[in-house]
């Protein structure tokens, strides 16, 4: 059976030409990029290239960008840089951060920092006015996601940069869900540091960046040798770079190719839930929203099992339900949007990519229903609600 | 993560859906942890003749249901009440360790419904 | 000109066998492992599998592996996860380690730990004594190398190892230039960290494992979600991972075979050296040395212009030259071993590894005596010596 | 890292070796630091007849070694005191920045080894 992939946003396959330029580095051009002799310049000669490739897609300066092992290793080097170069202080972040800002937030609170975690409205946005009112003498670091990875909805980072910008406070977004997804400009946007990851645009996993504005000093989070201007030590990861660095050339060239087609299907799909099951609700703004998310609560039912039922049809998706962690507490952001628990234990993300077509889209519109009605069949809450 | 038996159990579960007048009803879980289970039981002779379940919740919550309900009929109420979720949970050929509460849920479901028809027989018999 | 690579301590090729397997990982099991659905949990599968492989190499169990970034990750891992857990104390170490241990233990210093660095004998050699005596009651942490990437003399690392078991402090060992190359065995070292970097022993790059006994608690390096149990966050980098663990199995199976073979290149040219070639000083220890590496000092000649001259010739080769880096100290490790600045200077590291062979060897013996000859003749030291 | 002309020089370096009973030496840098460089001339009516260098450190000061020697062979020593690092770098084609201080050690031999003639033929025109 051919399976339908519909999970961009967890991860998403390697570009066939991305892969291809990596495959010179993973045979041939094994070298060190450190070492002095030939075989290992011409490697950092196109580590260098690559790195242009990337600050291109955002229009940084590629001294500016710092590769890390991932959008989580540059979430943590951002947060952490500044906080523990400062020593204590405050921190303005939102309640519908990804798992790898949280958590580093948290181990911050243990540390002795103050962390402001900001609401949002049902739409998951966060009011650039909440923002401004949590400033305080101490604050030393705001940071809010770009585009929320759960359901998509996309915040106001360039109204919340210039707050930051007025205060001088250092603002960072991560934008892993939005690099290569869509347009991203550093300069326009005035962020100070911005985490990337490869794997969410046809790159290859274990390889991100942190886009760090000139001028701005963190304290190191992998210290070890010179590498990355003494800002990241480790050995390069250099398969990985060159794959990130053609993914980012892609991405330029292609974003807007494949934004229509692929928000189509997301709509197509969406039109067909909202019309043909009953009892849903679809999360997310209704536009300031990634085109390729579609996040709906199915009521009375659990997200795991519909997850399950869509899996033995072929079908690749992910759930913001407790159950598919084994936890109790469904999905934070969707709580933090207000809706119900048992509400939240409901949800299923399907996102779309490059891969998918409207034979897809078709082949979940035939099972779905199905699989919803059976589920509810089963729920205790479902008839008494008829 | 599942072993096949769930999934089978999972994907055809037994014994769905609820017993219009049943002897006795356990309803235990609760939706913000996103798992609840209704278990209704029929009995005669002291025996369940019947056992059915409605649940919300993940697919180890449905199979242990659709195990248990399995396991039970046809048995004694004592020999009923002697099953734990360890047995469900082994019937199934296990399941994953964060998921053992839902195990649990199956173990209590069918007590309690037992537990109800008990109550319910008992004031019966006071009122006869 | 075919090149001679004779750099396999700075990194080695990936082994053609290792990279095949990577590749059903790099085109169609693209998946996340953390996802639920079948594609995710075929990945699982996998990753699951190559931890067992890494394990089995050093004789550790599977939930004793956390997977990094590399070895530089591993060492930060394993070293701040002590320093940081603790608040305080001191960290006992030596004077010859990799600059992704001495680089964290100078951060931590500025932090308020106390470390000593312990002296190493001529042959690069601790003294296990001088851990016994060095040891306070504040002492919060043991790491010493394994083997030294640079000259590469082998610790008494069991020694060391039951000396800190007797105190009950724990003990690291930087192994990244050990496993993959010789049998370790962590049970019977009876070590409580162990770092290892895939890139070393014919893996990928941008991956590698800390080896952290049951019962060993460590303050994460990198935080964000469940993986590798709490310990790492960050999405697997699932390739890396596969990679990681055929090249475990392959050393598993192949470590005796080659390790002969290898050594026999190396006996070769040092002979050669010692023979045909003046003023030379082979550092190292002459018996308990990696059996793949030979660095030589040449004496009136600096390194850098030693290692592009044989470059010139196709040859690739390492130098703990200060001016390779452009810096005025040379190898921190030649220094401490008590060679003088001016002989540190003229250091060249040949590092042999499965690809090369005889006539490798051959090519190097012909044009090296020439290189040396012509640079000295430049050498305002070289005739008053004569 | 280094350019193709660094590279050149530093492959063929010219005016290697010592020049006998040369007129100024200029002796510089420090083994310690990996960097000693010698720079010999032999004047002829005020102009630099030869100059030669022996150099003990990297690509750079070698290279750079050379081009000096180039650069100084011919002038009058008034221009010869006019070279700068600067000027040697830009005449390979720049260095890289780590490098900068081996292209000082250039333009310090070649005055040194000025000095030391001037000196020694102040002290020479004063025994005459
Ligand atoms: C919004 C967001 N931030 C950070 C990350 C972490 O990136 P990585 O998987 O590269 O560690 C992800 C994806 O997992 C994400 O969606
Ligand atoms: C002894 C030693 N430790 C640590 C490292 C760092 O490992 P990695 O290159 O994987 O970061 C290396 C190699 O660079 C090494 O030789
Ligand atoms: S019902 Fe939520 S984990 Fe089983
Ligand atoms: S001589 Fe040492 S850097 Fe040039």
């Amino acid at each position: 059976m051919k399976r339908i992939y519909c999970d961009h946003t967890s991860t998403t396959p390697i570009d066939e030409r991305v892969l291809n330029e990596m495959l010179l580095f993973l045979k041939e051009k094994y070298a060190n990029p450190s070492s002095i002799h030939l075989q290992g310049q011409e490697v950092r000669k196109h580590v260098e290239i690559a790195r242009k490739k990337v600050a291109e897609l955002i229009n940084a300066d590629s001294h500016e960008i710092v590769f890390t092992s991932g959008g989580t290793e540059a979430n943590n080097l951002a947060i952490k840089g500044i906080a523990f170069k400062k020593g204590k202080g405050h921190i303005i972040t939102s309640k519908i951060e990804h798992h790898s800002v949280l958590d580093v937030l948290k181990y911050l609170e243990k540390k002795g920092f103050d962390v402001t975690y900001l609401d949002v409205d049902k739409y998951g946005l966060v009011n650039p006015d909440d923002v401004k009112k949590a400033i305080r003498d101490d604050t030393i670091l705001i940071t809010i996601i770009f585009a929320s990875n759960e359901v998509g909805t996309i915040q106001p980072v360039k109204e919340i940069s210039e707050i930051a910008r007025e205060k001088g406070i250092p603002f960072h977004t991560d934008a892993c869900m939005m690099v290569g997804l869509e347009k991203v400009d550093v300069k326009e946007l005035g962020v100070d540091m911005l985490s990337l990851s490869a794997h969410k645009f046809y790159g290859p996993k274990g390889i991100g960046a942190l886009y760090a504005r000139k001028g701005i000093l963190l304290e190191s989070l992998i210290h070890g040798g010179h590498h990355e201007k003494r800002r990241r030590g480790g050995s390069e990861n250099v398969p990985g770079i060159i794959g990130m660095g053609k993914a980012s050339e892609l991405a330029m060239e292609e974003i807007e190719k494949d934004r229509e087609r692929i928000k189509e299907l997301r709509d197509n799909l969406e039109k067909f839930i909202l019309e043909s099951i009953p009892d849903v609700i679809v999360v997310g703004h209704p536009e300031k929203r990634l085109y390729n998310i579609l996040t709906v609560c199915f009521k009375y039912i659990e997200g795991e099992s519909i997850l399950l039922n869509l899996d033995f049809e072929g079908i690749s998706v992910s759930s913001g339900s407790a159950c598919t962690s084994g936890s109790l507490e469904p999905s934070h952001v969707l709580l933090a949007m207000g809706l119900p628990h048992e509400v939240a234990h409901g949800s299923i993300r399907f996102s779309f990519g490059k891969i998918n077509n409207l034979k897809d889209v078709e082949k979940i519109k035939e099972v779905l229903p199905g699989i919803i009605n059976k589920l509810r069949q089963m729920s205790p809450f479902w008839e008494k609600n008829k | 993560m599942y072993t096949d038996k769930v999934l089978e159990h999972f994907r055809n579960p037994r014994n769905m859906g609820r017993i219009e007048n049943p002897d006795g009803i356990g309803k235990v879980g609760n939706p913000m942890c996103g798992d609840v289970m209704y278990i209704y039981i029929k009995v005669e002779d002291d025996k369940i003749a019947d056992c059915k379940f409605e649940t919300f919740g993940c697919a180890a919550a449905i199979a242990t249901s659709s195990m248990v309900t399995e396991m039970v009929k046809g048995k004694t109420i004592e020999k009923a009440l002697e099953i734990t979720n360890q047995r469900v949970a082994e019937a199934l050929g296990g399941l994953p360790p964060t998921k053992y509460h839902c195990s649990l849920l199956a173990e209590q479901g069918i007590k309690e419904a037992i537990e109800d028809y008990l109550k319910k027989k008992e004031s019966a018999e006071k009122k006869v």
